[in-house]
């Protein structure tokens, strides 16, 4: 599975996108926020306030609770600031 | 129509284009919005815009889609700046074209209010203060939110 | 600013000239009403526009004293053409600037309202079924009376 | 007095402007309608559907029943239809 970070969760993660095999008990968009914690230092700084960090599957805006089955690429950001 | 750029826009160029020699449309509105040289707080002296390249257009398409479903319109554009910006600079046009006045005016102000909420950009600030991302507004999601309370000016009557 | 012209105008140079270099504004909204080829049952060759030189500019200064009193504006512009128009002209600029987007989007729309209510314009038509002064909608009186029910956005909390 | 007549009003009329002394009975807005409707052919014809007609004083909106005294100018026309 294709992970993208944008804006200040790309920069405390340091990196912009990753091709990763997710493990199993992974279920939610939730589930994926929690376990990102586990990943060392920048993934626990980047997703501590992880209530406020947005998500999409396959481009398309998903909420938390939101099944990660099938996705192809699951994108984590702030909330959006342009226009 | 949509657009990501980096470059600049010319107003009346683009206006030209979305009327296309038209003669049945009345009433064009367009909102730009421009880099301001401060914040709430601090000054600023450069913007970044990040997005999401793939998933901008899909919002911009979808938002746009959502609103031709509610209005009238005749044609509708939204351009996008990304890159780095000095105050002053245009980060966003969006223009709506309809017969009437009321459904081109609601219709764009719309199309900014989902735009600020859905539309997957983000800003980057930096000044003499330091720099930083800039925080979303609470005010926007309200903004949006008007837009599910009240209804389309679709079965007002008409009005040039 | 105000401006009675028998001839165009281009948007791009307008809102230049409004910006006038600063840095301070965040939204620009703008109105262009254009001549439609046709009204509500017949078909429309041209549009001769009537005015009374004088009390026009005078009522024009009036409303956007108003919109000023009640949006936080720091630029505005009505630009209204005079004489003889084609489908497809422009007929009427309205432009607006503010620090935030639903002040100038509120003015904006304020503004045409109380133009085609108060402004003595008068239009003339003429089309292959005939030739005849355009009459009042009883809309655009109702579009104006909603200004006095509605609050400005003067309070709401601030959004760019 | 200076009176204007504007859009249909000056083409029923046949002219646009006019100087003119007023008969003294003429107070209001209104009164000054209804005697325009005794100035002949053209007149009665520009003033019969003198409720739609809108007047200005001095090139203010006036309603009908404004009074006139002291005016300089004085406009009559149908609704407004600019924008």
């Amino acid at each position: 599975m294709r992970l993208l970070y944008f804006a200040w969760v790309r920069e405390k993660t340091g990196i912009s996108s990753e091709e990763i095999d997710l493990p199993a008990h992974i279920e939610t968009v939730g589930d994926l926020l929690r376990w990102q914690k586990t990943r060392g230092e920048e993934f626990a700084a980047a997703f501590e306030k992880d209530r406020v960090i947005r998500a999409a599957i396959d481009q398309t805006h998903a909420r938390h609770d939101a099944a990660i089955a099938g996705a192809r690429e699951i994108a984590f950001f702030p909330p959006v600031t342009g226009g | 129509m949509i657009r990501i750029q980096e470059g600049d826009f010319d107003l009346s160029a683009e206006i030209e284009a979305l009327k296309d020699s038209r003669t049945d449309i009345g009433a064009i509105v367009t909102f730009t919005g421009t880099v301001r040289d401060r914040g709430s707080d601090k000054v600023i002296e450069s913007m970044t815009l990040e997005h999401y390249p793939g998933m901008t257009e899909k919002e911009l398409a979808r938002i746009e889609q959502e609103a031709h479903a509610r209005w009238p319109l005749q044609a509708s554009l939204i351009i996008h700046r990304v890159g780095k910006l000095l105050p002053g600079d245009n980060i966003v046009l969006v223009a709506t074209a309809s017969a009437h006045r009321h459904a081109a005016f609601e219709a764009a102000a719309f199309l900014m209010d989902y735009l600020k909420t859905d539309a997957p950009f983000w800003k980057f600030e930096e000044g003499p203060d330091g720099a930083g991302w800039v925080d979303a507004r609470e005010t926007d999601g309200a903004a949006k939110a008007r837009w599910s309370a009240k209804s389309s000016s679709k079965e007002e009557p008409a009005s040039t």
